[in-house]
């Protein structure tokens, strides 16, 4: 559907360089740290920045230089960018008024998105006064009520509280069964839970295109190091282990002596509840691990560490 | 105490700037005479009237520099900012002098004065002025405004099918009509004020602060007060709708 | 198209600012007279110092108001703000009428003037015009600085052991260093800027801007053009140092 | 060690009432959300604010009228507030400097606490070409140099990384072992790893006070809901039930049917890698579940749901 030949961009401090991507139509996630240059992918795809070199394509028709008024491709910046002087209503009707529809077309179509989107009873407000989230409903509302052909959201949870995150998720999960989306983040959990593509990109660069897999089998060490794996060397080969595929036990909890495992003194314990993050050292190493909440290790503490997969890095 | 002395050089300081203007305030002198006074009525509505035209002009050259000055980086913007605050940098009376010159010294004034557009003792010599030293206002309230119009507004806007011009006209300068309003008033108050470089160009038609000098000079403080009160609640009023 | 229109829209009203600076700088007149003319001369001095010594006063007096504006908030406190804006607000040649109308009028005034303190046709004169329409100048700057210092600054400074006062001498006021100079700057233009007022209280001694219209009443343009030029020249350097 | 007695106060738009509390000389959290008035106890205890009513006490002594300079308490706000136009030698040294020690002292002094805390490589440099992290360190010593009698941070974690906030706390553990130190947070991860006496602040009340046990059993309703627990009615009287203590199975699964289970419908599912959060509604309530990372239910599945304890809220 759309597809990306070579883009490379300098723009401010981020750098692209030759990405090139082909995006199906389903729910596609870029992945990437802050910096990386995700939000000047999402521009190029709007059309509000031109790319240095390269082609965008949308359904085999070249767009590269096609005005971002004439795309109708619907883009939701991560401040949401709701026009502060109109209301939720004439947000959300701006761009059928542009387009000249006629007022009952507009205040049907209108009224059929705030319905899907639950935002109704706001749409008399103006939107200070909106908490965050209906925010985010107005600006995604703005968007479908011109059936786009595409709906481009930029970091859309960075905004929010966390308490309503994991709510939001659910919600972008439904609007992405309606309309392909290109959702960029820096978060694992949108990226795991929403993704049917997930590209990660790191400094400008793309590093790994593929489905949920990818996190479970980092390509190299740069991706491995990003999604959080350990790197750790054995017998002078490189792999990456997963905080949460290690076990740490005492010493004298041990059962199967058989099993390959390391010696280690447990550093520092993060408490998360669920579970707990201790930081073992090995040798001169660090080594991340996951534990059960009930684990009752203490700092100082002498134990052994088994992995139970890695991943090997050539 | 470190909190005493700064409360007292405030007050010094609040009563030195409040009580020149309470005092002419509550000795205006003879008010009635004045409002009846056919060349004081005729010199404000001149103030009133070439400010007013100064600040329409105004508004359509300053807002769309404004524009550009917020919205894009090129090489030389930062000569382009100097020479906008060119009025402001330059004492008033040297103001005159420098227009002046310019329209008798130069082929281009030669040729504003053959095509029968006049400065010299002339009303439009009064607008020239008042633009020349209001147009800065203009230009950086605007362009504050613009400043604080956040650009993804107009990029969504225009995902959402709406032109360049479209987006400018239904977006950004709705949004700073705020800023417009602000930038009209103190162009237009930077107008009715000024006096040194009319006394050069344009001695008449005499506008109010013109007319102030002139009683004053020829019959003294007590003639020219009431002009002078008469101007200062103008002034107030203008600065109250600013704020 | 849109973009065309504002651009030249924007090069209409740069060369409107720019061209009557460049024919000035480009034909100066006769420079070397005016160097050697100690009528110029002196009259520049006389700027110069009067503009100094109310730049002295309106830091003094200034600086204390800003910072209890930018860190308290009592009763009043839009009075007094407006209060500042005065003299911004009132017509040049009225601040001259009602400055003289407070000495002459009210026994404050007449208290000076029997202390030997002068301001008519005196240095004083001038000095007291140039910090009434100084010190808006220098009571913004100073509290846009102090408004931007962190309070949590002050905060730390004193569970560090620094009371109030230190705290103000050792962490505020070094953090708005730049907001002072540029205040001082400003404060200085719009004094040595200043004519209409000073027409009014001091037209002796001379300042340039009074001699510059003298010079052009009794000797016409020419005449006036080399002490122009002097001032654009100083006044031009004043603003690259602000900026 | 520090006493808060029936302190209040009306500040911009927080308000305290009526707090009373009793700090030991150890590490104690202040948790609450953002808005609850936590900074504005902070402000009290540094003496930049004065409490509207009710008294302070350290040691016995009633320093409720006390100016903050005369009072050693070292403070680190929420942006660690350093002087901007000084360096970080400079920064540390001041407080000395204001007390007129010598050249000789504070050089030592600075040396030694810039060494514990790491920093000496960034003595020279200017506080905005800090990261973060070195500028909470900074901030850091610039207390500890004057060897304060209590340490009080605010949020000292919510302007950094996510990825450097587990190390942050290990510091902070070790940095509490030398000086009592007042902590405010909204993070239970922060208040569970580091917190000795935790106080729960919610409206600018206090609600418990105690040790990490009032994580396990909420004294109120009001407290629960704070904690992220499940209220649920059964048999007409109200239980807390926390997320990760509820078993979530399909119903062919159920191995033992003598157990007390409800039947339920996935809502949602968010996926966190190690482990996943399910919303699952039972009866009208959406009952929000921790399951481990490789459980594979799907949204709209139908499960049994088990609460592996209830806490009883009378």
């Amino acid at each position: 559907m759309l597809k990306l030949e070579n883009v490379s961009k300098s723009w401010k401090e981020f750098k692209l360089s030759n990405i090139s991507l082909e995006m199906d139509k389903n729910y596609c996630i870029l992945l990437g740290p802050s910096g990386a240059g995700k939000s000047v992918i999402i521009q190029c795809i709007t059309g509000i920045i031109k790319p240095d070199s390269g082609k965008i394509y949308f359904n085999g028709e070249d767009i590269t230089n096609l005005p971002p008024e004439r795309r109708n491709f619907g883009y939701v910046p991560q401040n949401y960018a709701l026009f502060p002087n109109m209301s939720v209503y004439k947000n959300i009707a701006y761009g059928m008024k542009i387009r000249g529809r006629s007022k009952l077309e507009i205040d049907k179509k209108v009224l059929d998105i705030s319905e899907f989107l639950g935002i109704t009873r706001i749409l008399n407000r103006k939107p200070l006064t909106l908490s965050g989230g209906e925010q985010q409903r107005t600006a995604i509302a703005r968007a479908l009520v011109l059936d786009p052909k595409i709906l481009l959201l930029d970091e859309p949870t960075a905004a929010l509280d966390t308490s309503i995150k994991e709510n939001v998720i659910s919600e972008l999960k439904k609007i992405g069964e309606i309309v392909p989306v290109v959702h960029i983040t820096h978060d694992f959990v949108e990226a795991r839970t929403l993704g049917n593509q997930i590209a990660i990109l790191i400094n400008g660069e793309l590093n790994d295109f593929g489905d949920s897999e990818i996190f479970k089998t980092p390509k190299n060490e740069k991706i491995a190091k990003f999604l959080g794996y350990n790197l750790v060397k054995i017998e002078n080969k490189n792999y990456a282990v997963a905080p949460e595929e290690t076990v740490v036990k005492r010493p004298n909890e041990v059962q199967n002596p058989i099993e390959q495992h390391y010696f280690g003194k447990v550093e520092s314990i993060v408490d998360f509840g669920y579970y707990r993050k201790l930081n073992v050292k090995i040798d001169e190493y660090s080594v991340k691990c996951i534990t059960k909440g009930t684990n009752n290790l203490k700092i100082g503490e002498d134990v052994k560490v088994f992995y139970k997969r890695k991943i090997s890095l050539n | 105490s470190f909190f005493t002395v700064f409360i007292v050089l405030s007050a010094l300081l609040l009563l030195f700037l409040v009580l020149p203007l309470l005092n002419m305030i509550l000795n205006p002198g003879n008010i009635q005479n004045a409002i009846f006074d056919s060349e004081v009525i005729n010199s404000l509505l001149i103030s009133l009237k070439a400010a007013g035209t100064a600040t329409v002009i105004a508004l359509y050259i300053g807002v769309p520099i404004s524009y550009l000055l917020s919205r894009y980086h090129f090489f030389g913007k930062n000569v382009v900012e100097a020479i906008i605050d060119i009025p402001m940098a330059i004492p008033h009376a040297v103001i005159g002098i420098m227009i002046l010159a310019f329209y008798y010294g130069t082929s281009i004034g030669r040729g504003f004065e053959s095509i029968g557009f006049k400065i010299v003792d002339n009303f439009w010599g009064i607008v020239t002025v008042m633009l020349y030293v209001g147009l800065p206002y203009m230009v950086n309230s605007a362009r504050d405004g613009f400043l604080m119009v956040d650009e993804e507004l107009e990029n969504v806007s225009r995902t959402l099918g709406a032109s360049r011009a479209k987006t400018f006209f239904k977006i950004s300068l709705p949004l700073i009509k705020n800023n417009i309003v602000s930038g009209s008033i103190l162009t237009f108050a930077r107008g009715i004020s000024e006096v040194g470089a009319i006394l050069v160009i344009a001695y008449f038609p005499k506008t109010a602060p013109v007319l102030i000098l002139d009683r004053f000079n020829q019959y003294g403080l007590t003639a020219s007060k009431p002009i002078s009160v008469i101007m200062i609640i103008l002034s107030i009023l203008l600065f109250s709708v600013f704020r």
